[in-house]
């Protein structure tokens, strides 16, 4: 598998170079390997930080800016960050109102999170942790870590950042986080298999007709395998599963998230195909976005996340956020 | 090869030797460990120690820790500061307070190594939350931690048992949990990691006189 | 190869409705295929309507909405659109200012809007047209269809359609459109072919150890087939064949562009190498601009684009923009 | 199959037929006409030609249009509304220009036809800019329309032996142009439908008592 880097050890590095060219906006360090909004501390505001395996971007470093994180800590690819990022991040955007941490719920994270937290607090940082776990395609017991967090982060660090914005105190703006986590629910598909630089070869075997269902975005198997379905399908299929899970009773924002190797175009595709679904079930959707947020690296395929939205997170949804991946309002 | 002799005492030097043929077990092992990792997992648990136990031996060589327990927390604090994932916490933890347990003296005797490891194996199992038959590196370090009570080559011996006893269990921890009974048939990477500490530990014991 | 579509007949239209879905701020023709800005059209603003073959999204589609495009054209995937298209989209979007055609170069584009072109005047729609061929890969000699429109058209869109934004007249709006190609040169790299929804499998053969140098977005084979390169050496190569020919003596927006099937991690990576290289030669940077933009379907591979700018060039180009895929300002 | 006599008149039937038969033709060999884009082109070739061909078909059903000439502009017009890319326009200027030259009369003699699709060739020749030898369509369509002075089956195999002869050329117009000496050793796309629709013509001629 061919890939445009110079040796998998240094990907990171230099992605984060090439961020801190692009975005003059971003203070970017390089060497520790945070990305902290250019303007941070900001007087009297919760700090939003988040983190994770690098490998999904724009997930987390696209979405750091003005209105949504106010830093994110990139780990090696496909895997959580050390403790040591997520602390100077908490450090560089706490202005004394504390600082609130996304993590996604892979044991990597929590563990990672849980103890930056604690060394966090020890230099008197205010700490709040908010755990994204969306994906209905893993059971939630005894039997397993727990469900994962996929494409609700987006929702949970938007509308947990816009909070934050408006001046909400911490225990409001972890209110809202998981809140949102609460009514948001995930199912993903994949075309193909993803291929890591370290490993330089696609994580499983995916053969030309078959396709796996209930895939997270870190190359793990789905839960199930079958023969290769249409959008029409796999819409009815995901949709269905999301909403059985879900069962709103009010409007749904509505991701239609790529993995990273599937086009733009069978992505609106895709979409003409959920919002057909939402439709008939009767699911009525106040907005939506198409486009690869939430990717796997190279990995063909896509997920559904629905969030059940009440006014309140609706006027946070629509709010102004400018980022490199994210930007309307103002 | 030497017998193993539980009556010995470890200085520094054992330690640092242990790391060092840690290290190089790492090395030799990273792509089985990201294979074994790709089946069940996401495909980075060897270049995941591969950097840790790197950046270990980069501070060897630059600090000289005085004593077993500040070599064995350096290199755990170093694992916890760059390896990230889940196995970056966890065996950071095992270092940390194995070398926490074996407190500041310069040699410890093989009884207080025993003990301390268990602590430190009990650390992980807290950390993790992670029990017997969960399909973890707990299925290699809880059964290599009960056989030092024998020796080192007892316990390098019940943990590449434990690690190949994972094989056809059902994991509970961790992201091969994600995949159900999908996780069946396959070795678990991190049980298979521990397997390969607790051998160079071994190792380093029959090369010392 | 497996897609997320249902059919390949149905693909684009499938897109245009789920484009629709996702944006009600664009009015989208699905049975003509027109993509047009809502508030089309503007009193006393000049028209700027692109349009081309479909699989490089988010181009053209995605650009349209106040700022950029009035208006945008998708054809059959990797086919130019028919003249039935443009001259709705002519009428759709014309005040009575005029309307300004972008056209790639390419045979078939050419042509169908030279053919549009004429059934606009027909109508009473005065029209001017740009040609965009910026793509340094090809000889442009009597010997070629002359370069290739690639990168460059983002920025011809971008500046145009900022000018036709501030009310300037239909010259001046394809005067600074003819600049800005006149300024903006391009080129293309494959990691792996790419695949049509028609064809089913990769449009050619490009080996584990190779790579395709000076190819354009429509999945023909480039110049050359080299052996694998790394980031670095591509950024040497690409920046360097575009740079001999644009010579530029001012400062230049930087576009690293993906195919379509690099992960965004890579591309960052890719333009800190650019960001080297073009300090070594001495070329200013003003902007950056790092993302997949003119795409060729699920291609992996990226491209470079230095336009060279003055300073009405680069206000055009920080003037606000809302669309889809481009927003900023405001 | 009867002698092709050049001296015979065509009627509106011959030219719906003709038609229907080049769908077929396009229909049968849209595959091989894409493999042959995808060599040098962007591999849609095959597929443009048939959802041409299918629309015209679709016309042809609810239209009846009234005299060669009619058939043929309407024809064209139908590729030009449907087909996009660079075959679009130039196939939809040949067959428009083609009926344009044929007039409006209800039957067209031989030669009126062979004068007339030499217009409508010129006519592509002058839109695209090509000339022969440049490896495109023209390098089918030029010999067929010169060949066409002595018969139908004359200028079905000109234009086969037009299109086969692409094959070493370099391109000069068109997407594989772009390719430089690498376009040299594969058939063009555009000559090889040419012979086809030829092909068709001859077919159809043949079929016709
Ligand atoms: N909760 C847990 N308790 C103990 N060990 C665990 C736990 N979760 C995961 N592990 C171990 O970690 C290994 C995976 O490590 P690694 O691949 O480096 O991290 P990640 O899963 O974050 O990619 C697994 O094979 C397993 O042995
Ligand atoms: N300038 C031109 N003059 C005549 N024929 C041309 C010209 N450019 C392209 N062609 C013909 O068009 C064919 C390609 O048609 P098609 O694949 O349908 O369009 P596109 O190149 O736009 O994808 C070429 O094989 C060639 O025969
Ligand atoms: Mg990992
Ligand atoms: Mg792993
Ligand atoms: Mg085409
Ligand atoms: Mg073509």
């Amino acid at each position: 598998m061919k890939m445009l880097i110079n040796v998998p050890e240094t990907v990171v590095a230099d992605a984060l170079r090439g961020m801190a060219a692009a975005h003059p906006e971003l203070s970017v360090d390089v060497a520790n390997r945070v990305v902290v909004r250019g303007d941070a501390p900001v007087a009297g505001k919760v700090g939003v930080v988040s983190g994770g395996g690098s490998g999904h971007e724009p997930l987390h470093g696209g979405f750091v800016g003005p209105g949504m994180l106010s830093a994110a800590c990139p780990g090696e690819v496909f895997t959580s960050p050390v403790p040591d990022q997520m602390v100077r991040a908490a450090a560089a955007v706490d202005s004394g109102a504390g600082v609130l941490f996304v993590v996604k719920n892979y044991t990597g994270d929590v563990l990672n999170f849980d103890m930056a937290a604690e060394l966090a607090e020890d230099e008197g940082i205010q700490v709040a942790k908010v755990l994204v776990n969306d994906d209905v395609a893993v059971t939630d017991s005894l039997y397993t870590a727990g469900r994962r967090g996929t494409g609700a982060t987006l929702f949970v660090e938007k509308l947990a950042g816009a909070a934050a914005e408006e001046g909400a105190p911490l225990e409001r703006v972890e209110a809202i986080a998981r809140r949102v986590n609460d009514r948001s629910r995930s199912f993903g598909v994949a075309l193909s298999a993803v291929t890591t630089p370290a490993k330089g070869s696609p994580t499983f075997d995916l053969p030309e007709g078959e396709l796996e269902l209930g895939i997270g975005i870190h190359g793990e198997p789905g839960r199930e395998r079958r023969a290769m379905m249409t959008s029409r399908e796999i819409a009815d299929f995901a949709v269905h599963t999301v909403v059985e899970d879900l069962r709103p009773s009010s409007p749904v924002i509505v991701l239609v998230n790529g993995m990273g190797g599937t086009p733009l175009l069978e992505l609106y595709g895709f979409n003409a195909e959920v919002q057909r679904v939402l439709t008939e079930r009767g699911v009525p959707v106040a907005r939506t976005l198409v486009g690869n947020y939430v990717t796997s690296l190279d990995m063909a395929g896509c997920s559904v996340t629905l969030c059940q939205v009440d006014e309140e997170l609706l006027r946070l949804w629509d709010a102004p956020v400018q980022t490199a991946a994210l930007r309307w309002g103002r | 090869m030497t017998d193993q002799k539980p009556d010995r005492t470890l200085d520094t030097d054992f330690f640092r030797r242990w790391l060092t043929a840690a290290t190089a077990m790492v090395e030799r092992e990273a792509g089985r460990l990201t294979e074994l990792d790709s089946a069940i997992g996401d495909a980075d648990h060897g270049s995941n120690l591969q950097r840790g136990f790197r950046s270990v031996m980069t501070e060897l060589g630059k600090e000289s820790p005085a004593g077993p327990g500040a070599v064995l927390v350096m290199a755990g604090r170093q694992l916890i500061s760059t390896v990230g994932g889940a196995s970056g916490p966890l065996y950071g933890t095992l270092l940390r307070r194995t070398g926490k347990a074996l407190g500041d003296t310069p040699e410890v005797t093989y009884e207080q190594f025993t003990e301390a490891l268990r602590a430190g194996v009990a650390a992980v199992a807290q950390l993790g939350g992670a029990k017997a038959g969960d399909k973890t590196m707990i299925d290699a370090l809880e059964p290599a931690a009960e056989a030092l009570g024998t020796s080192f080559r007892a316990a390098a011996e019940a943990a590449e048992k434990g690690a190949l006893a994972t094989v056809p269990l059902q994991a509970r921890k961790g992201r091969a949990s994600y995949l159900g009974e999908r996780s069946i048939g396959h070795q678990d990477p991190g049980a298979t990691s521990s397997a390969l500490l607790i051998a160079a530990l071994a190792d380093t014991a029959e090369a010392t006189p």
